[in-house]
């Protein structure tokens, strides 16, 4: 265990997490710093999809244009487009499974060198549910983490085996940390960039999972 | 073919059993079937095993049924945002069934639908698959999945018309279908119920074959996370 | 085998098979004798499903108002009612499979004493297929077959075992034939009611299958 | 995000190849892909597997197929109304594999949705159910039907919007919509592209994420039984 090197801010790893994402694409984005990767799709058409029945998600409505029938899947109030589309749940995990999405940008407690991922449950301490992200990181094309690289006693997030109970076995394709961007790949993970001002030797310090070459 | 009932309670006479099963519409506090689960309050039902995504929050939505203890048993993908539930379930006064939420959605449209039991990916390797069966399909392992039948729908639409075709809005739509296809009798309650010949034909979202008996009501649709942007940001 | 007696003509079959239904059931009617069945409800609230993705199934067109937009499962062109909605055959089959169709009422080549049916192929012969047949016997609350009782050359229809490729086993709870009605209770066939004319010696004699008390 | 295309032949553009598989949205005549079947038999892609419930008449829909030899299996619940159908699969030029109407619906909506098989009674007993494992869910047998993905999948709707949203109108709904979710590639064929924005969210039948193609042009529609009544008889 290191000192917690900086690297990019929430803002930063929102901008690079956009940068996954290719025109004409659906998406679906978790709630945390993922949520603000809709800030950074720039002209790029991108579809946002929420999984309680609706493709197409718009911004939050101005002030007084709330509608209690118009929220996205965090309980959040917001707005429609010219291309929004309703339907029902079955429906919405219908095309979620189906592999219809092409990517999930989702946080996560812990991941794995394997790409399992832990993101929903603390036994004994936090029992909210899984909610639709182990439906997500099953169907969805791409599975993409943005997470902190390490938690505030300065370990490693990112680990040999993941200790809390899984969302999903083997089903992160890429990690995109406050150091830097790591690959799932055969054997361990491989780091594809590093954040400003860090180093390969910080990000491999401040990694507990394998990397390899 | 008389569907239309003049409350909520007279709409829930007669279906209503102390361990009962039933499945709920509704999403957070979006699309819920309020006056129902008001309705099942007053009832006093005990012992209750719900079907439904959340439990509401401490004094909306289901969560007023756990302030009763008329719950016994809540098969969700999501209990956050409600203190009451937290201490009943650790207290082990209430039980849980997690279930992501689109294997929640499927079973509940499978159950209405015949299909007994489907094989998903989801879950493959987790908690969620533990004492299930798992099969492999083309090098891919699934998980075996049931439908579930419950002994009664309570669900939300926007309009009916009065043989219970349903029209829903937004993403008030949410689970309210499949949920309604799995009751063995489903109750719907609506903001409107419009003339027979007034819905599209085209643009029912729920027919009336899924739906037994329609209230009308007044909704207080409460809003769980208020999140606006200023006219001056666009 | 006997010389065939008469009994109801194809229109009293359907007149009878009408008094199956009752007020608020949701009806799936099969093609030939069945589809009469539809002109002797007389006030009853039925409404029809059409398996092809539609509930509220209303008369012909008049002539000139034919639209190909809209057919029933016979492919014939029909209306639509003040109830009707439409839905996909996913949809359709789902009602139909999950028991929300109150009754099915079709016509047979073969029905056995078990509740066995064969409506859909003779080997060699007739090789169209089954259509919705195998999912609504499958799946409907009750079965109500609409036959005749031999065929022309006056051999029973109804027999100890079918003989053709079955629909579905075991599904039929009432056969209607121009000679009578009859039950599929344990132990075989019950004598419900004889058309008029028809003696009781006639119907076990022109019935190949076991008749119970 | 480009989905328009000028014509058939170019919206199946770099799409078609010999031996592959394609299901189909229609119900005897009602709703069928005429033109992209016909770009089909233009663009002479043979060896063909089609799931679709029919296979359209002698010289109309998926039948035009037939005569130029283009298809080698059909995957289909009824095939009645069809003489070269008979000729072709009766001398073994044509393979055929019957499925259960509702079945074969459920198998395209199973495959688009990621359920790899499913639990049905449809067929228990009977030819269907020959070499398909079955389970017993509370005292009952069901089989086990798979899921189907198709490489390609060619509906028909009504309209559409440029991001692919699609309205369908009265049974040319029919197996549409799940043909379409079963496609890797779904083009689809409209009577009316219109503006984004001019369909109602709430009413669209199905979202453009399973729309990958579009094209407007104009249908025969051709009526297979033209039944109809007297006005004196009304």
């Amino acid at each position: 265990m290191t000192e917690a090197p900086k690297g990019w801010d929430r803002n930063r790893m929102a901008a690079r997490a956009a940068e996954e994402l290719e025109d004409g694409m659906y998406v679906n984005l978790g709630i945390g710093i993922p949520t603000l990767v809709a800030n950074y799709v720039g002209d790029k058409d991108i579809t946002l999809q929420s999984e309680n029945g609706m493709l197409g998600m718009g911004p939050f409505p101005f002030e007084g244009e709330e509608d209690p029938d118009l929220i996205n899947a965090g309980k959040q109030t917001i707005t429609e487009l010219d291309r929004t589309s309703y339907f029902d749940s079955a429906t919405s995990f219908g095309m979620i499974r189906g592999g219809k999405i092409a990517a999930a940008i989702l946080g996560a407690m812990e991941v794995a060198e394997n790409g399992d991922l832990a993101n929903w449950m603390i036994p004994g301490k936090l029992i909210k549910g899984m909610g639709g992200a182990m439906d997500l990181v099953a169907g969805v094309g791409r599975v993409i983490v943005v997470m902190d690289h390490q938690n505030k006693a300065g370990e490693s997030k990112i680990l040999r085996e993941c200790t809390l109970p899984l969302t999903g076995k083997g089903v992160v394709d890429r990690i995109i940390t406050n150091l830097g961007v790591l690959d799932v790949v055969p054997g361990g993970l491989r780091i594809v960039e590093l954040a400003e001002g860090i180093s390969e030797d910080q990000i491999r310090a401040a990694t507990q999972a394998k990397i390899v070459d | 073919m008389k569907k239309v009932y003049g409350t909520a309670s007279e709409a829930l006479e007669g279906v209503l059993h102390d361990g009962m099963f039933i499945a709920a519409g509704g999403f957070g506090l979006c699309g819920i079937p309020e006056l129902l689960i008001a309705a099942i309050r007053d009832a006093g039902t005990k012992d209750l095993t719900i079907a439904s995504n959340n439990c509401g929050i401490d004094d909306f939505g289901l969560g007023i049924l756990l302030q009763t203890r008329q719950i016994r048993k809540m098969i969700s993908s999501y209990v956050g945002e409600n203190a009451e539930f937290m201490r009943q379930y650790l207290s082990k006064e209430l039980e849980l069934e997690f279930n992501p939420q689109g294997t929640l959605a499927e079973r509940m449209r499978a159950g209405g639908s015949g299909i007994a039991g489907f094989y998903t990916k989801t879950g493959v390797g987790t908690m969620i698959a533990e004492g299930k069966e798992v099969k492999t399909f083309d090098g891919q392992d699934y998980i075996l999945e049931r439908g579930i039948v419950a002994d009664l729908s309570i669900v939300k639409a926007w309009k009916a018309d009065d043989t219970g075709n349903l029209v829903f809005r937004k993403t008030a739509r949410n689970f309210n279908p499949p949920a309604a296809m799995c009751g063995r009798i489903c109750v719907a309650e609506v903001e409107e119920i419009v003339p027979r010949g007034s819905l599209d034909p085209d643009q029912i979202h729920l027919p009336g074959i899924y739906v037994h008996r329609i209230v009308q009501g007044t909704h207080e649709k409460r809003i769980e996370q208020r999140t606006t942007r200023k006219k001056e940001d666009a």
